[in-house]
């Protein structure tokens, strides 16, 4: 093996083993510890440049140095994509709430049953996973704009129509329900 | 561990036994297996009782030193003297069967130890990961998330309204205590009561209106005041009652309307 | 490019981009997701350690599954760069190779082998090395923890599984692994 060569295997495993990418700066002072002169680094990053061709990584300089790379046409086989489905937060939750039971109502509607006032982002979170819409204006001074839950809310909670949503006062009057929303309640209200 | 550490034998001290050290045996088995690999055999034909010999002498040598060598050691040795006058009785006796066991027993243990040290060097020997050997560095993370689903459920949905209706029932507002002021109405009909008492008279401050807790705090006496002003104001328009003030920030006079006819 | 080597070079990129070791049974899965039979799965390794052959890294077989390590012919130029682990003491050694050999074994166990009692501090060191672990109780009085060598164990030293461990009559009867040791006790012991 030649000088250049056995160089570059120990460049190679250096770059390999790095847990960042390896400066140009920290290769050249590599290089000199190794007994050679600091400009056969060009030389020895093309041989292991060639080494890799035909190899499902490469050599890529990046912004801080040098590192191997999975080579980007092999990537997408390789990606493994884990669907992890989000939960709506307590606030964007009681706010869908309060329209499937109110509907149509307004915001000012729903700040007051929530007794805080509802922000903007949460608003939003419910319009673009489209569960609910907009559902004309009331003839009040501004003409605010009511909202009622979409039919892509009906068939994420799995609900045939709005009828199928337990009554308000289902909730609150049957014993039963009443208990077990009661320790729900608790479960959860102190989180 | 190696409690004979420190136990060295000078050479003028004992001229047989040129320099001892039980620097780096750890225990009597440690120091035997030595003993045993210099007979320079395979163990499995190790001459029991030669090795028993060089263990005897080595602690009595290393006891003329340090006479607190450590109970290990001699424990070892007390056993293997056992196991020494046992081995050299005549072959016939019937003991003879016990020490073979026992023999075969430590030669059982120092076989024992010594492939326990052949792995021990074994691994030693491997190359080991970081020390010898890299695995990568910096991994490629080729798992994406997506999070674009959303996981709902009714009893989600019910129990968010539950509890924010009760939450809601639970809260209490702050409301700042209204002040209460003397009010217009209450200025009207207090002035009708006036009028219509008959022994009421000719002209009447209107301050005399005000009711007497209203008058200490200026701020609730200057709102009854004006109430009062208004409800005067108002009752004049309709002609119920007459008010004049003689000058600028002069008392404000009231009386009841006087009949033309009379 | 045939069907083997493009598949060779998935898996390839699929273990280069792991920072631990891929088991056999996730490289299976793989094969198969990508079409092809799990039997095949031999050749394709066959071919990827082929590729690098002449590489500074090469892919080992270690604690059940597939890793690329540095080769350790180039261990002392890259030694000095990254950081060490510590080195284990003979009493730690040794009682690293007990547990191995003799798993699950009890504290008295290990001491009635070595012929002395048991450090705290080698136990230690074993414990946060990762090298052993707890593997239960022995229903015996007293009920004594029974260790037992761990993953990492495995992965540290190299290994694929127990058995690539040498037999004890290999050890014994081996004159180079006996030649070594007798070095060893050389310098220890009296000469």
């Amino acid at each position: 093996m030649d000088a250049l060569t056995s160089l570059s295997r120990l460049v190679e495993g250096l770059i390999f083993a790095s847990v960042e990418p390896v400066s140009e700066n920290a290769l050249r002072q590599f290089v000199v510890t190794q007994g050679a002169d600091e400009n056969i680094l060009g030389p020895v990053l093309a041989e292991i440049r060639l080494r890799y061709e035909d190899h499902a990584v490469e050599l890529v300089a990046v912004a801080k140095g040098w590192q191997f790379r999975t080579r980007s046409e092999i990537a997408p086989a390789l990606t493994r994509i884990v669907e992890k489905p989000r939960r709506l937060s307590r606030s964007a939750m009681e706010t869908l709430a309060i329209i499937a039971y109110h509907q149509p109502c307004t915001r000012a509607d729903i700040e007051g049953i929530r007794g805080v006032s509802l922000s903007q982002t949460v608003l939003d979170t419910l319009i673009e996973d489209g569960l609910i819409m907009p559902k004309g204006r009331k003839e009040v001074p501004g003409r605010p704009i009511l909202w009622g839950t979409s039919a892509h809310f009906l068939s994420s909670f799995g609900l045939s129509d709005l009828g199928a949503l337990p009554r308000r006062d289902e909730l609150l009057l049957d014993p039963d329900a009443a208990a077990q929303a009661g320790r729900i309640v608790t479960q959860q209200g102190i989180k | 561990m190696g409690e004979g550490g420190s136990v060295f034998l000078a050479g003028e001290t004992q001229e047989t036994v040129p320099h001892l050290s039980l620097t780096g045996f750890e225990g009597p088995l440690d120091l035997l297996l030595d003993l045993a690999r210099a007979q320079k055999v395979d163990l499995a034909q190790i001459s029991i009782l030669q090795l028993v010999e060089q263990y005897l002498a080595f602690v009595e040598g290393a006891r003329q030193i340090r006479l607190e060598l450590a109970a290990d050691w001699l424990v070892m040795a007390a056993w293997l003297t056992w196991l020494k006058s046992r081995l050299l009785l005549p072959a016939e006796n019937e003991a003879d069967g016990e020490a073979e066991e026992a023999a075969g027993l430590l030669q059982g243990r120092l076989l024992e130890l010594e492939a326990i040290r052949g792995l021990s060097l074994w691994l030693d020997n491997r190359p080991r990961l970081g020390e010898h050997v890299f695995a990568r560095g910096c991994g490629e993370d080729m798992t994406q998330i997506d999070r674009s689903g959303l996981r709902v459920d009714m009893v989600g949905l019910i129990t968010a309204y539950l509890a924010m209706t009760r939450r809601k029932g639970r809260k209490r507002f702050y409301a700042p205590p209204r002040p209460r002021y003397w009010t217009v109405t209450e200025a009207v009909s207090a002035l009708q009561r006036l009028l219509n008492a008959s022994e009421i008279a000719g002209w009447q401050k209107l301050t005399s209106l005000l009711p007497a807790q209203e008058s200490t705090a200026p701020r609730a006496r200057a709102a009854a005041l004006a109430s009062a002003l208004v409800a005067g104001l108002e009752m004049a328009k309709s002609g119920a009652v007459e008010l004049k003030q003689d000058g600028v920030f002069a008392e404000i006079m009231l009386r009841a309307p006087q009949k033309e006819e009379e």
